[in-house]
């Protein structure tokens, strides 16, 4: 892809856009015909709107340059996410250049599969479908499915379905949470999901929430979790983690615990029964826990008496604690007793109304339960509906355990249409496929929580020919009613002109700014809610398959959340922090069992449940709870990451395939801790690509931790005076500035984000499993973990490595054409045109940041448009490296310049840093003594990476502070 | 008899040299001029330019706030050309392309490699003519550049020669930068960074 | 005056000795021998009152040459952009040459001075032997490559009669005028 | 005055005849063993245009060993390039007069095998297209190499040493062509004729060249020291554990000694049976030759003990558990493999037996020649693999194309040096007769 052709794209609008963006360097230039204020070719324009990858619906800011988005920032303005984004929302620039994205409507042709037709036909097919039943009196066999869409879609969407007397429509969320909804109906008479005040919390208790991964709403979790977590004059709170298994969010914990699977419940209650004989909790309090035998429920749990009081004593203590319940081994069919006996666990700490918030309610708090969705695929399967339309998003076949014969139901329905815009599992099925817009090309809004709307606007011209799915059924609808636009019940011309009508209500009039805002944000009050109490049932969670089996924990990843982002290559080669696996799936077996199976990494196991069985590579995991095995959810590939990245067939990765369909009575969630699985070795090997050779640093310090006590005591005293180094040279002069970077390893969670925005900024190629699996990932900045003390229960010490910019630069001098030097602004230079590949620097260079195009690296078209166009394309042969994102430098400078002052200190955010959700990286002048950087540097918990080398790095880490043992 | 030979060798050498300097200072001349660019309009520079006075910034009106300096929107020509010349064969084809909301297939003339960041807004901030790097415009019936590295200079370096950089070529880049900061006290980058990254 | 060119061809290394002895001792200079080796007996009479070679002269000019134009095509060539890698300056900016990172290029220097001089050495065989020369020179004979010796004096017309006779006496296998 | 000069050795006429005869047209073996080379060097050719067009991916490098199999091969063929100049210059200076019978052969080896090793650079380079970048040229840019760069110290050091080496050759060469083209008739004398530059030996013809002989021979002794030492630097001014120690220098020096002596026998043995020449290359050569194959041999292994010694005694973390890794994991045998070759096998030598008997000379040498290319290979690779940073740690694997490329390099090497023993005199007409008595008539006048 050639950088200058986006002169070609912004003139062509419209259709014509994709094809003119994939086309090679041409030496025409083709002006505007009509000038865009909006669109100056070479200066970006920032556009606003709402991140759809999942429901928590970040604030999001998409940089346009002539006419396409080429990187996606989190809102800073965006209450919920202010500023940060998780991988998933970085990499949902890959989902809107799809390479497989659906060029434009479809109509399945008996055998033949599905045909390209008309917008026109396809429409009618539809609404005269529609027109038919609705004439007949059998509306109700339509039946209308879409993701979580809270805002005027969804209502726009209700009335069309009551304008057509189809039956209510189903919001569709694998993740719907409703055992804490039913759980709060239980104790607080509510039926909503609070907002948790992480940042106000001393101390966290979390019972399997991921709130660092999926829970909810991670990046906003993950922000106020560190607010309230990392290190910060002196103080920091405590975070406890009951898990079987350790995810990201328990290796972030001071103590992790794990306890039997499903044993979360019977914990929270024992908890608080000390809590109560402790008198640390009221005694009305006593009646929940009447029943429970703290010595019972440690050996139950496999959690120790001693373990137990001290987390009561540590919980009882905080002012104020919050506890959280979620995760895999929660939403067992017990999870609404388990979310009970946190709410009770809460209530009794008096965190209710401080730290447990009722008012800014979640939007999760809408979703249709699953029991409605199985009760949807059973009137599919009895034939009952007859026309299905499915939003995008929606996945169900792959989404829904097996037990629930989706894939089925769905070949009774007569006329299956989908919105998708990139081909899945569901849209396999469907009969009309019309293509919706990528919601970065779409007009909505969103409400994560109550009080916060978030406005969506296109950020650019659709590149496929596909319309939003608003407008195609308020086309086919009145086709279908017979109505003309503007009469009827629904006669809106446009979505847009919908939605612009509800949001009038809401902007007093000024659109514009509300859209510069990114929507219109207000504070709820939390209102005050009292427990009931009622008597506390610690029951163990149903499950079939034999009870010599293993309890199967599958769970959402951070990378695919249920699936809906694996379509993105970013995220696929971005590799899982715990296990540093890219590409494949896997199955966590614990050492215990591997023993007895006799299995390694990388061995082929099959994996049966009483719905049926999965074949993965195995990971071997020394922490996961020995009566477990766990798979992760959402690893899907789509046609054209076969075979360019992976092997051709990999058969399904997903282990939904091994649920049966069992919902927990009291809340009708869906029950993903429902089914015990065996293991049986198969004997062939697929290995995993796994980048980190070890996670054992051999006491070379490379990420370092301090204890709090130490940590304390160093804040208060202020930093050793460093001596300084003896070299035979002169100091390096730096006439300008001395660009700097401070990261946090305390304030690092380890999600991955900013190696996906610097992938996303700086035109870093996806490699493939393969080149992976053999060193020869092309990430300019990785994320490592590095495991200390008993490998069983090790503390996790995440540490971002990218280029350190030293100022003694070992892979300097060695470059035979000054490829690799230093600039005057302390930058490590690359020059990729006068690099001649030698590799000698990438030997030199002791931290092994230095990547090398081994091949042509190609951007399959459209993707070849998201392309930077302030960042060289590298051909092969060439090295190349973090540059401290060099083009903001330049752009931050040129603004100052603009304005007639020198650069301050925030003015320029490397792409890492800006979408960090704990800010743990601070980049900066170096030579300002006032700027957040320098003070950072000065830290007494600030450390070089490989100090005793003499490299001097510009980037300096901060040290982890560790909680002893019950500290 | 050795000495004659030293002294004789010693001869030989300086002579040499002084050849060579001679001739290294006489490669020095400007580039030829260029062969005009066919263009899908005659567009003259001269008249609008030279004639007409325009400000190069009224048409490529991107180059103070953009990297790239942009092309007149084909509104923007029509602003003026509803009325002047109207008649005239080359506007009515500027018409067609306008009724037709088309825009005009102009061939590049300048172009920097892929791996140059050249941004025409700092080079306006700090003043230059635009003259400095696209030749006298105002002269040129269409426009023509003889740009980029050619065999010729690149053997002529070879060989000792120091031959004029032709333009838009890094070495000429790197003359004016070093000369601005040295004449005008300028702080023209001499990064390599600033332009390849 | 015209010359006239007496050549005895020898068999033997001592035959060959005694001629020259003799001829020297009749004061006759004027001398070419052919060997197909250097041999050293014949050296010894024949260097006596000769000076040495004068290749070295070139060999050390060569050296020279290369040492400076390595010094001056690396610091010059070095300051052109001045960049800096491995944090070191090229040049010393108060801390004498220590601060400098000029040790680097005496590797390039020696290199050089070799490269140099070596050619300058074979430029000075060639020349000072009068090589390459494209006919062979009158009194030659291929034997001389082969296994016999030759000594050719250039001597007056009228003295020739006398050389053939020393040259026979003293061993030659053959003598003729050319 | 020598002992060399033995009544029983051959005439001067004689030393001609069998030094021409080994110019005779070759034989079928010659041609069969051509051929072969011809085709494993199209193999060669082939894996080049590959990695070229795919990228150097083809070749199995990868993080952390992002130098592997070329760099390893590269070093060894300029090591086998140090016997040649060392033998004709080094011991020529010592006055060693048993170097005259086979220093031709050496130097002609020397300059093919620096050919052969300064192809590697170009194959190793990632964008080989622009590998001029590397020389000191003039260009519109002004831009230079950086002569801070131990590459560009390989690029000065390796090209002199090719050019000085070849002046050599050459310069040894002039008097045998002008005895060859005394030999011949018709077009061959031509060619011959014009090679020898006219040359006579005349008296004034040789004193200029003996002088030039023994200043190009004194240029050429440090030049040897210093190339080998030059490209150990890339290592040794590396940062990599295993790589960073001043022992560098000397160790590879003698490596290459080492190990161009055993190519050095590899070639003169073969050539000894089949052009019949045991008259000129006579056993006390090949005890000379063994001789020093021991010596340097033990040199090796002490250099190999302080290595170690060094590392180990350093306290230095990273340094013990590089070292630990390359003795005990992956790439172990390798390791094992070489001290064996480069230690043990040599040790044979001490008896004289095997000093003359060509069968064992013959297996030491490929031994040695094994343990040399493993000893680079183990400087390499495994110190590259387990560095200072866990996280990269990792094997490598070869793939089809590097080890076609290396299989290939020998193929080239082979096939200039069977071209140069049917075209150019493999033994030096002149000096072979220096060590001969030269013909006398009667003693009394003689020495």
């Amino acid at each position: 892809m050639n950088r200058r052709d986006f002169f070609k794209i912004v003139t062509v609008s419209g259709a014509a856009a994709a094809s003119g963006g994939c086309q090679q360097a041409s030496e025409t230039i083709l002006p505007l015909v009509v000038p865009n204020e909006q669109l100056v070719p070479g200066v970006a324009s920032w556009f606003s709107t709402v991140c759809r990858e999942c429901p928590a619906g970040c604030g999001v800011i998409a940089r346009n340059r002539e006419g396409r988005v080429v990187k996606l920032e989190g809102n800073p303005d965006h209450p919920v996410n202010a500023g940060a984004l998780c991988m998933r929302g970085q990499a949902s620039l890959q989902g809107l250049y799809h390479p497989d994205r659906i060029a434009g409507p479809l109509v399945r042709e008996g055998s033949a599969g599905l045909k390209p037709t008309t917008w026109d036909a396809a429409s009618k097919l539809v609404s005269d479908k529609l027109a038919a039943l609705k004439t007949g009196g059998k509306g109700r066999a339509v039946a209308v499915v879409t993701q979580l869409e809270n805002g005027s879609l969804g209502s726009m969407l209700d009335r069309w379905v009551q304008a057509l007397g189809a039956r209510p429509r189903v919001t569709l969320e694998p993740f719907a949470y409703e055992s804490i909804r039913a759980a709060n109906r239980q104790t607080f008479n509510r039926d909503a999901i609070p907002y948790y005040a992480f940042e106000d919390a001393e101390v966290v208790l979390s019972f399997g929430a991921d709130f660092i991964e999926t829970w909810l709403s991670n990046v906003n979790y993950a922000r106020t979790f560190a607010r309230m977590h990392s290190f910060r004059d002196g103080r920091a709170g405590t975070f406890i983690h009951v898990e079987p298994r350790q995810s990201l969010t328990a290796s972030n914990a001071d103590e992790w615990v794990r306890n039997a699977p499903g044993t979360e419940g019977l914990l929270a209650l024992a908890i608080l029964k000390v809590m109560v004989e402790e008198g640390a909790a009221d005694k009305r309090f006593g009646l929940a826990v009447a029943s429970i035998d703290v010595k019972r429920a440690a050996d139950e749990s496999g959690v120790g008496v001693e373990t137990i009081k001290h987390i009561a004593k540590v919980f009882a203590h905080a002012k104020p604690g919050l506890a959280v319940g979620g995760g895999v081994s929660v939403t067992g069919t017990h999870a609404t007793q388990t979310q009970v006996a946190i709410n009770l666990l809460n209530a009794a700490a008096g965190n209710v109304g401080k730290t447990v918030r009722f008012g800014p309610d979640s939007a999760y708090g809408k979703v249709s339960p699953y029991s409605e969705v199985a009760s949807l695929a059973g009137a599919m399967a009895s034939g009952e509906v007859e026309v299905v339309i499915l939003g995008p998003g929606v996945n169900p076949a792959f989404t829904m355990p097996s037990g629930l014969k989706l894939a089925d139901a769905i070949g009774k329905v007569a006329l299956v249409v989908s919105f998708a815009n990139v081909p899945d599992q569901t849209s396999e099925f469907a009969h009309v496929v019309l293509p919706s817009t990528h919601w970065l090309e779409s007009w909505g809004d969103y409400s994560p929580r109550e009080g916060v709307v978030g406005f969506m606007q296109p950020t650019m011209s659709p590149i496929r020919d596909a319309r939003p799915m608003g407008d195609t059924l308020l086309q086919i609808g009145r086709a279908a009613l017979g109505v003309e636009e503007g009469k009827g019940p629904i006669p809106w011309a446009t979505f847009e002109q919908y939605a612009k009508g509800t949001w009038t209500p809401l902007i007093k009039g000024d659109l514009e700014g509300a859209l510069r805002r990114g929507g219109v944000f207000a504070d709820v009050a939390a209102a005050s809610v009292t427990a009931k109490v009622v008597a506390g049932e610690a029951a163990a969670a149903k499950l079939d398959g034999d009870a010599s089996g293993l309890t199967l924990l599958a769970y959402p990843s951070l990378r695919f959340y249920d699936g809906r982002s694996a379509v993105s290559s970013w995220l696929q080669e971005a590799p899982d922090t715990m296990t540093q696996a890219v590409w494949d799936a896997w199955v966590e077996i614990s050492a215990e069992t591997a023993k007895k199976l006799g299995v390694v990494r990388g061995d082929m196991v099959s994996v049966k449940s009483s719905q049926g069985t999965l074949e993965l590579p195995a990971y071997i995991s020394p922490t996961l709870h020995p009566s477990a095995v766990a798979i992760p959810m959402g690893h899907r590939y789509t046609p054209y990451q076969r075979p360019r990245y992976v092997a051709a067939d990999t058969g399904s990765v997903n282990p939904m395939g091994l649920l049966p369909a069992v919902a927990d009575p009291a809340s009708g969630g869906l029950a993903f801790m429902s089914v015990k699985v065996t293991l049986t070795k198969l004997g062939t090997r697929r290995p995993l690509a796994v980048l980190q050779a070890t996670h054992d640093q051999d006491d070379r310090e490379l990420a370092q931790h301090v204890e709090l006590g130490a940590a304390r005591e160093q804040a208060l005293r202020g930093r050793a005076p460093q001596e300084p180094h003896p070299t035979l040279y002169d100091e390096q002069k730096y006439p300008g500035a001395r660009w700097g970077m401070t990261i946090d390893v305390d304030a690092c969670v380890g999600c991955q984000a900013c190696v996906t925005s610097c992938q996303a900024e700086n035109n870093v190629p996806v490699v493939g499993k393969a080149s992976a699996a053999y060193g020869r990932q092309q990430h300019w900045m990785r994320l490592e973990r590095w495991a200390e003390g008993k490998p069983e229960r090790p503390t996790n010490l995440f540490l971002p490595m990218l280029c350190q910019h030293c100022e003694v630069a070992p892979c300097e001098p060695v470059c035979p054409v000054y490829a690799a030097y230093r600039t005057e602004e302390g930058l490590n230079g690359q020059v990729y045109n006068r690099c001649v590949g030698t590799r000698y620097c990438g030997n030199n260079c002791p931290y092994h940041v230095r990547r090398f195009n081994w091949f042509q690296y190609d951007f399959p078209a459209p993707l070849d448009v998201q392309l930077n166009p302030d960042v060289t394309v590298r051909q092969l042969g060439v090295m190349e490296k973090c540059t401290m994102c060099v083009q903001r430098i330049i752009a931050g400078k040129d603004r100052a310049k603009d304005e007639k002052r020198p650069v301050r200190d925030g003015d320029i955010l490397t792409a890492c840093q800006q979408t960090c959700p704990t800010q743990a990286i601070t980049f900066g002048n170096l030579k300002d003594e006032g700027s957040a950087v320098t003070k950072l540097t000065h830290s007494p918990r600030a450390y070089h990476v490989l100090e005793e080398i003499g490299t001097r790095p510009s980037i300096t880490y901060l040290r982890k502070v560790v909680r002893g043992p019950h500290a | 008899m050795m000495a004659k030979a030293g002294v004789g060798a010693l001869g030989a050498a300086l002579l040499a040299v002084l050849v060579f300097l001679a001739i290294s200072s006489w490669s020095r001349q400007p580039a030829a001029a260029a062969k005009p660019s066919a263009q899908p309009i005659n567009f003259p520079h001269s008249v609008h330019v030279g004639t007409y006075k325009i400000d190069c910034q009224y048409c490529h009106s991107d180059a103070r706030r953009s990297e790239y300096a942009g092309l007149p929107s084909v509104e923007r020509c029509m602003g003026c050309h509803k009325i002047a010349a109207a008649d005239k064969p080359e506007i009515k084809k500027l018409a067609e392309y306008h009724a037709k909301k088309e825009s005009i297939p102009w061939v590049r003339v300048n172009k920097l490699p892929e791996f140059t960041y050249f941004p025409h807004k700092a080079h306006i901030r700090a003043g230059l003519k635009c003259q400095g790097c696209h030749g006298p415009v105002e002269t040129m019936t269409t426009y023509a550049a003889d740009t980029g590295p050619s065999l010729t200079v690149d053997l002529l370096n070879l060989v000792g020669f120091r031959p004029a950089p032709p333009p838009l070529t890094m070495g000429w880049c790197v003359e004016c930068h070093r000369e601005q900061n040295a004449k005008n006290a300028r702080h023209a980058p001499l990064d390599c960074v600033i332009c390849h990254h | 005056m015209a010359t006239e060119t007496v050549l005895g061809v020898f068999a033997h290394v001592d035959t060959t000795v005694r001629a020259l002895e003799q001829l020297r001792a009749r004061g006759y200079h004027d001398l070419t021998v052919y060997t197909p080796l250097p041999v050293h007996e014949i050296e010894e009479v024949l260097e006596r009152d000769r000076p040495v070679s004068r290749v070295r002269l070139f060999t050390l000019i060569g050296g020279l040459t290369g040492i400076a134009s390595a010094f001056i095509l690396t610091i010059w060539s070095s300051m052109v952009w001045g960049l800096v890698t491995g944090g070191k300056y090229l040049v010393p900016a108060g801390s004498g040459m220590s601060g400098s990172s000029l040790p680097p290029f005496f590797i390039i220097a020696f290199e050089l001075m070799v490269l140099f001089a070596g050619f300058a050495t074979v430029i000075g065989m060639v020349v000072l032997g009068r090589l390459p020369r494209l006919s062979p020179s009158a009194s030659y004979d291929p034997r001389f490559t082969n296994d016999r010796f030759g000594v050719a004096v250039h001597c007056a017309p009228e003295r020739a009669a006398a050389v053939h006779e020393l040259l026979r006496t003293s061993g030659a296998e053959e003598v003729k005028s050319r | 005055m020598s002992d060399s000069r033995t009544t029983t050795s051959p005439t001067f006429a004689d030393v001609n005849r069998d030094v021409l005869r080994s110019l005779d047209p070759p034989g079928n073996l010659y041609f069969a063993w051509m051929c072969f080379v011809a085709l494993l060097l199209a193999g060669f050719f082939a894996a080049w245009a590959g990695q070229v067009w795919w990228g150097m991916g083809m070749a199995g490098k990868r993080v952390p060993q992002m130098w592997a199999m070329y760099i390893t091969t590269f070093v060894f063929w300029i090591g086998i390039g140090h016997a040649g100049t060392l033998i004709s210059a080094i011991l020529y200076l010592f006055r060693a007069r048993w170097r005259t019978s086979i220093y031709r052969g050496a130097e002609a080896m020397t300059i093919f095998a620096v050919m052969t090793a300064g192809l590697f650079p170009l194959i190793h380079a990632g964008r080989m297209w622009f590998a001029y970048f590397l020389l000191p040229y003039p260009n519109q840019r002004f831009l230079w190499p950086n002569f801070r760069s131990p590459l560009v110290w390989d690029v000065f050091a390796i090209s002199t040493y090719l050019s000085v080496s070849t002046v050599f050759f050459i310069v040894g060469l002039v008097p045998d062509i002008a005895a060859l083209r005394d030999a011949s008739t018709g077009w061959r004398k031509r060619i011959f004729s014009m090679l020898a530059l006219g040359w006579e030996g005349s008296d004034t013809q040789w004193r200029h060249y003996r002088r030039a002989y023994g200043l190009l021979a004194a240029l050429a002794t440090p030049l040897v020291l210093s190339v080998h030492s030059v490209v150990s630097w890339d290592f040794a001014m590396a940062l990599v554990p295993g790589w960073h120690s001043t022992l560098f220098a000397p160790f590879f020096v003698d490596g290459a000694i080492f190990s161009g002596f055993a190519m050095v026998l590899i070639l003169i043995l073969p050539m000894r049976h089949f052009f019949h020449l045991h008259a000129y290359i006579q056993d006390k050569h090949l005890d000379a030759m063994g001789k020093l194959i021991l010596v340097t041999g033990l040199v090796l292994t002490y250099f190999y003990i302080c290595e170690t010694f060094t590392s180990i005694y350093s306290g230095e973390h990273i340094e013990k558990a590089s070292l630990f890794w390359k003795v005990t994991a992956t790439y172990a045998w390798a390791l094992w493999t070489m001290y064996f070759c480069n230690c043990v096998a040599p040790l044979i030598l001490f008896w004289k037996r095997a000093r003359t008997s060509p069968v064992i000379l013959y297996v030491v040498s490929i031994l040695v020649l094994i343990g040399m290319w493993f000893e680079r290979f183990n400087i390499i690779v495994p110190s590259l693999g387990h560095d200072f940073y866990p996280y990269t740690w990792g094997i490598y694997y070869p793939s089809p194309t590097d080890t076609m490329i290396v299989i290939g390099s020998f193929s080239f090497f082979f096939l200039l040096f069977l071209g140069f023993i049917k075209l150019l005199p493999s033994l030096s007409i002149v000096e072979v007769k220096e060590t001969i008595a030269p013909p006398v008539r009667d003693r009394a006048h003689g020495h």
